[in-house]
């Protein structure tokens, strides 16, 4: 990791009154908001705030209908996802997206697909830089494997592991593309005490590998408790920013969220 | 290719191979050769639907315009210019990816019914051009007496000759897409077919690669029409009618959609039953032929090869 | 999983292959070579089937009276016939098959299957008589030794139809024809044989075989104003041609049909709507109105009267076309016996042929021996085939 | 010598386009109704055309009923044939792919076409036009009674489907199965029960365009192909589950193969709907009269 992104606040991605309207109704009022660099990021709010909406803006899945979007100070808005992913954010989602009759470690591979470059000519002549490149594409995917701690079921099926274990390799193929931004969409769904515990450490020693990441959680334990900073939106507005304390302590914020529930 | 598919592969060409010795000493048998022509030449187009289809998930109603897109190219430039067939074939193959990547472009950023009607408008159209372009296409009546193949300067005189001079063909487009399949951009079209968007978020250019996919199956197709036009010898736009894509996509789903040796088994099956099985049922042929159809799907929508494969494939609901 | 799992679906798979071989095998035991062979290629099923049907019928009618009486010198006839569903790749198969098997091949039906298979027969010096049309099935004559077809060519009756016009001071036509193999046929004699004719085409419109409707065609002719419409198609869209015309008041222009159009029914579903359309049409259909001492009398009445009787319904210039080819075959045979190269040399120099469609005399230049005096102008006159002046 | 103007041509195209157009546009309301309650395309929709017009021919010429006693009897006929598809083939196939449904629906549509080519042949058949006499003409341009009656009947489905929709218990528990059918099943509409009326209803207006267009066009075994294609292009042009749409996209193809025919290719005919349909789908591809939000959330 390069010194600039150990900085805190040096801004990883910059959002300028990004909006979001489907036909009549708006889903993001404008939030402007920068992401710093370096370090675990909470977007939280009631159910229908946008947060997941910010993330389809910022993966690209979306695209915002005014505002703009920097990654590294370059826009990104208007790209289209695979171009996104390339750029260097990744995301997973949050009902669980993986390619469910592919297995584990395919799934992973998929991961590798921005950072490789085999076309249908090398592959299906299998020129020997292609070899060497998916020698080399089974190898990493299998690190992240392990890293995630998935090793033992590189080989079932994605659709056949239990929730938990989905949630985690999405995460996995995530982090295969060598994101610098990691956008979670509400990890610890489903998931039970331990899991959520095990989560937060993987989540932990992601941020320590120098990636930045950004997550949408309901589970404020685990949000208070792994998050460096934590932004809050309602109906689709910027309601405060802050650390977990001063968040927890936010007078608007208790209103619209803690103190409603 | 897993040690497990290079097994079936040896084994399968070792069956092909060993094929026309086993009919040919029976004499009311011993055109199955000829049936086993035209099967590999459907093979070839099948391959092309199955990676576009069982892979990538992409409908295609159009399979027969680039089978014909390529057998026109062939036929006029070796019957009307009399150019070499062996340059011929690879100007219908890029006529025919010159067009797919046109049509594809806008047509598959559409999905389900509605890529089904556009594949299939743009199939019937080049259906009415083949048969409306009289000047070139010889219209309905067709080209007759067009020149057959020489392969190493050798000509391809009898259906021996053209017999493993296709399956050749066949297993080597079965090599590339196997070899495709088992690859980054093979992982990338089965990615597409189950969840496109996650695809997509991955990193994956899915549209780029779906047009790809369309430029193969109709490379395949029309290199398999260059083979048509040479082994018959003369072409009638009906051959390459809108029946003729539906059969493809039979074809492939009576073997198994998403296996390549599935698009193999039921190619040669439909091919046998089409042609030459069902005519001891003479007129009812065509509702034994629908009977068929309604039964595989019904029952075996994952094709015949869902009889032999070993572990449940795991399906988005 | 399991090696054992995999023995076995290997296993099944091996066992899958073997039984199909067995199959294969099996599904081949053939018969004694006694009878004679011939072989017949219809399009019984798929768009020309009612060009199929009746020669099919015909064709099995004839064999079995032949093998009633005995057969051809003792031999009864085995009729080896397939379907090519109107499809041209069925069709190549269908003769590849054949030619293996049978001395000499009848059919098949249309232009566009005849087309694919001559290259076929010919190869495999095998003679096929095809009962379709187009002169492309016979020329270049240097390529076709081995065909012949039984079915007068398209420029007969565009010949026979022009005399016709030319005689009703007919100058200016408008020609409508079906986007098939026939009507494809049938628009290139006329455009070739008008001009040296006298006549001139004004209007030439197209449609598909399965039209529903030819209102727009007929009144895009109607405003080039010939003085007389040739239609040229078989099945459904012939009659609605007629009921188009009718409709649109369009009646006081002459409508021509092709041979197409030489079938009874076609009266019957076109209705009193036809009245008037006139064709060239072959003497099979008409035998009732010919002489007594017409040569092709006695040869067309005996069919008439069996065929009706039989199948209960009028006979067509289809079912002709499978008499003459059948019987074409039968007399060779009966001559040379089941020797294919004797069988096309005794074809090629038969002359005198007296059969449904015409007197034939072929030659080795050429291999369909009919003209357009062996048509007749008919015209449709109280719901029946009448002679035209 | 016939005279006969430019003005009259165009009028003459025009009926003509309509006549058909509506056609399309009954086989494409025909597909709609069943897409709507079940996302699925049934490619036999064309075969219940053919079959209407055979039936009706039955019935009219073989047991001499009166035309309108046949139309109604061939309509009911083949409305049975629809509820029988769906009990017997449909229902098994719930679970299948779309891909599946396809291949389902197109083997029925060979069998259907099978059976029907023992039980008639394959010669075509005409049938009486519902009142007799010559055409009317308007401004030099012929009008075919029939095709009157042709746009009478297509009037009367319309009116009455949409009466069954709006104001039935029955057509408004459909049009909510068809919007949400869990919900639909939670509130008590019996879902499977919509789906085999679906079939029925949508088997009986295909007959409907069928018995109307046989005295003009006769009727064949094989016939049912062409226009169901055609249909299926209205309904897709118009938009998916679309009633209105399907009626405009109808009467614009059919417009559009006769203008063609009249004025540019008779022979390109065919290719300019299919164009017109392309343009549409590539620009426009939730068709003409759907929602781009709607096409997104369906299933396919």
């Amino acid at each position: 990791m390069d010194e600039r992104s150990k900085r805190p606040h040096a801004a990883l991605l910059q959002l300028r009154n990004v909006q979001m309207q489907f036909g009549g109704v708006t889903a993001l009022k404008g939030i402007s908001y920068d992401v710093p660099s370096g370090i675990v990021q909470a977007v939280i709010g009631p159910n229908g705030a946008g947060k997941t909406t910010l993330f389809h803006c910022i993966s690209g899945l979306l695209t915002p209908t005014a505002g703009e979007i920097l990654f590294r100070g370059l826009p990104i808005g208007g790209l289209p996802p695979h171009r996104i992913a390339g750029l260097g954010i990744s995301r997973t989602f949050q009902h669980v997206a993986l390619f469910k009759s592919m297995t584990v470690l395919e799934n992973v591979m998929i991961g590798r697909h921005p950072r490789t470059f085999s076309g249908f000519w090398s592959a299906g002549l299998r020129f020997p830089r292609m070899r060497r490149e998916e020698r080399r594409i089974l190898e990493e995917a299998g690190h992240y494997l392990e890293f995630v701690g998935l090793s033992g079921e590189r080989d079932l099926p994605a659709g056949a592991l239990p929730l938990g274990k989905q949630k985690i390799l999405e995460i996995a193929r995530a982090l295969a593309t060598q994101p610098t931004l990691l956008l979670l969409d509400e990890p610890a769904g489903g998931l039970n005490m331990r899991e959520t515990e095990e989560l937060g450490e993987l989540i932990l020693r992601i941020c320590e590998t120098g990636i930045t990441v950004t997550l949408v959680e309901h589970d404020m334990n685990l949000v208070m408790e792994i998050s460096h900073r934590i932004l809050v939106i309602h109906y689709g507005e910027h309601l405060a920013t802050g650390t977990p304390e001063e968040i927890k302590d936010h007078p608007a914020v208790i209103e619209a969220y803690l103190g409603g529930g | 290719m897993t040690r497990k598919d290079w097994r079936i592969f040896l084994l399968t060409a070792l069956l092909i191979a060993a094929f026309p010795w086993m009919v040919q000493p029976v004499k009311a048998v011993s055109h199955y050769v000829d049936v086993m022509v035209f099967a590999g030449i459907f093979a070839l187009v099948c391959l092309g639907v199955t990676m576009l289809m069982g892979y990538a998930g992409q409908v295609s109603m159009a399979q027969a315009a680039f089978f014909g897109i390529g057998a026109y190219t062939s036929a006029i430039l070796t019957g009307r210019f009399a150019l070499d067939p062996w340059l011929a074939m690879p100007a219908g193959a890029s006529l025919a990816a010159l067009v797919a990547w046109v049509v594809g472009i806008p047509a598959l950023r559409l999905k389900g019914h509605y890529l089904a009607m556009a594949t299939l408008g743009f199939g019937v159209i080049v259906h009415i051009i083949l048969n409306e372009e009289v000047e070139w296409t010889g219209g309905p009546s067709g080209m007759a007496d067009l020149p057959g193949l020489h392969v190493l300067g050798w000509k391809l005189s009898t259906e021996l000759a053209w017999y493993y001079f296709v399956w050749g063909t066949v297993f080597l487009a079965l090599l590339f897409c196997f070899h495709v399949l088992h690859s980054r951009v093979g992982r990338a079209l089965r990615a597409i077919h189950e969840e496109e968007s996650a695809a997509e978020a991955m990193g994956v250019p899915t549209a780029r690669y779906k047009v790809q996919v369309f430029v193969l199956s109709a490379v395949l197709a029309a290199v398999a029409g260059s083979l048509y036009t040479h082994f018959v010898t003369c072409l009638n736009p009906s051959s390459f009618n809108l029946m003729w894509s539906i059969r493809f996509i039979l074809m492939v789903m009576v073997g198994g959609m998403q296996s390549l040796w599935g698009a193999l088994l039921g190619t040669v099956l439909m091919t046998f039953v089409g042609n030459e099985w069902l005519h001891v049922f003479a007129e009812f042929e065509i509702l034994v032929y629908g009977a068929i159809l309604l039964v595989v799907a019904l029952f075996l929508p994952k094709g015949l090869v869902s009889l032999f494969t070993r572990k449940p494939i795991v399906h988005n609901a | 999983m399991s090696r054992l799992g995999e023995c076995v679906s290997r296993s099944i798979l091996a066992g899958f292959y073997v039984g199909l071989m067995l199959f294969l095998a099996a599904s081949g035991r053939g018969l004694a070579a006694e009878p004679y062979k011939i072989g017949a290629v219809f399009s019984i099923t798929g768009g020309a089937s009612f060009l199929g049907e009746p020669e099919k019928k015909t064709a099995e009618m004839i064999r079995d009276e032949i093998n009633k009486q005995g057969g051809i010198n003792g031999h009864p006839i085995e009729l080896i016939m397939l379907d090519d569903e109107t499809d041209p790749t069925k069709a190549n198969l269908a003769v590849k098959k054949l030619v293996k098997e049978v001395p000499v091949i009848i059919g098949p039906s249309t232009s566009g299957t005849s087309l694919a298979v001559v290259g076929v027969a010919e190869e495999a010096n095998v003679p096929l008589i095809s009962c379709a049309a187009s002169h492309k099935i016979v020329t270049p004559i240097e390529s076709r030794k081995w065909i012949f077809k039984v079915a007068g060519s398209d420029s007969h009756v565009v010949g026979k139809m022009f005399e016709h016009m030319k005689k009703q001071g007919i100058q200016k036509i408008g020609i409508m024809t079906v986007s098939d193999g026939f009507g494809a046929s049938g628009r290139e004699e006329l455009l070739r044989l008008a001009p040296e004719n006298g006549i001139t085409v004004v209007a030439d419109e197209r449609y598909g075989p399965q039209d529903t409707d030819l209102s727009a065609q007929l009144t895009k002719i109607r405003t080039s104003q010939p003085q007389a419409i040739v239609n040229w198609s078989t099945g459904p869209t012939q009659i609605l041609a007629v009921k188009n015309w009718r409709d649109l008041g369009m009646d006081s222009i002459p409508l021509y049909q092709s041979h197409g159009f030489g079938n009874r029914k076609n009266i019957q579903l076109a209705g009193k709507g036809a009245e008037g359309v006139r064709l060239p049409l072959a003497r099979v259909n008409i035998g009732p109105l010919l002489a007594d001492d017409h040569p092709q009398k006695k040869v067309i009445m005996e069919y008439t009267k069996a065929y009706e009787a039989q199948f209960k319904e009028p006979v067509s210039s289809f079912g002709g076309h499978a008499w003459d080819s059948m019987h074409l075959a039968m007399a060779a045979l009966k001559a040379v016996g089941p020797d294919a190269a004797k069988i096309r040399d005794f074809l090629e120099n038969t002359k005198g042929f007296v059969g449904q469609h015409g007197t034939f005399n072929f030659s080795a230049q050429d291999h369909n021996g009919l003209s357009k005096e062996d048509l007749e102008m008919v015209v449709v006159k109280d719901g029946d085939w009448a002679l035209a002046k | 010598m016939d005279s006969f103007s430019l003005g009259s041509a165009l009028l003459q195209y025009t009926v003509s386009g309509l006549t058909i157009g509506v056609i399309y546009a009954l086989v494409a309301i025909g597909y709609n109704i069943i897409y709507n309650v079940t996302e699925i395309i049934n490619f036999a929709q064309g075969e219940f055309v053919m079959l209407g017009g055979l039936f009706a021919v039955f019935f009219a010429q073989s047991l001499h009923l009166p035309i309108f006693l046949a139309f109604v009897a061939a309509i009911g006929l083949t409305g049975l044939t629809g509820f029988a598809m769906e009990r017997l083939v449909i229902r098994r196939a719930r679970s299948s792919t779309v891909l599946s449904l396809i291949i389902i629906t197109i083997a029925v549509s060979i069998l259907l076409k099978g059976t029907a080519m023992f039980w008639w042949g394959k010669n075509p058949y005409s049938l009486p036009p519902f009142s007799s006499g010559r055409p009317f003409i308007v401004l030099g341009a012929a009008i075919q009674r029939q095709a009157v009656w042709i746009f009478a009947v297509s009037a009367i489905v319309v009116v009455c489907l949409t009466l069954f929709f709006r104001r039935s218990a029955y057509g408004k528990a459909m049009l909510a199965s068809a919007d949400n059918p869990s919900a639909a099943r939670m509130v008590g509409i019996p879902v499977r029960q919509m789906v085999l009326l679906s079939f029925t209803l949508s088997a009986a207006i295909g007959a409907a365009a069928g018995v109307s267009i046989t005295p003009i066009s006769l009727m064949e075994y094989d016939r049912g192909a062409l226009l169901g294609l055609k249909g299926f292009g209205a309904a897709v042009l118009g938009g998916l589950g679309q009633f209105f749409g399907a009626l405009v996209a109808g009467i614009v193809l059919g417009l559009a193969e006769s203008f063609c025919a009249g004025y540019l290719s008779s022979g390109y005919k065919d290719a300019v709907a299919l164009v017109i349909l392309l343009l549409a789908l590539f620009f426009k591809p939730e068709g003409l009269f759907g929602s781009r939000e709607a096409a997104k959330l369906k299933r396919f």
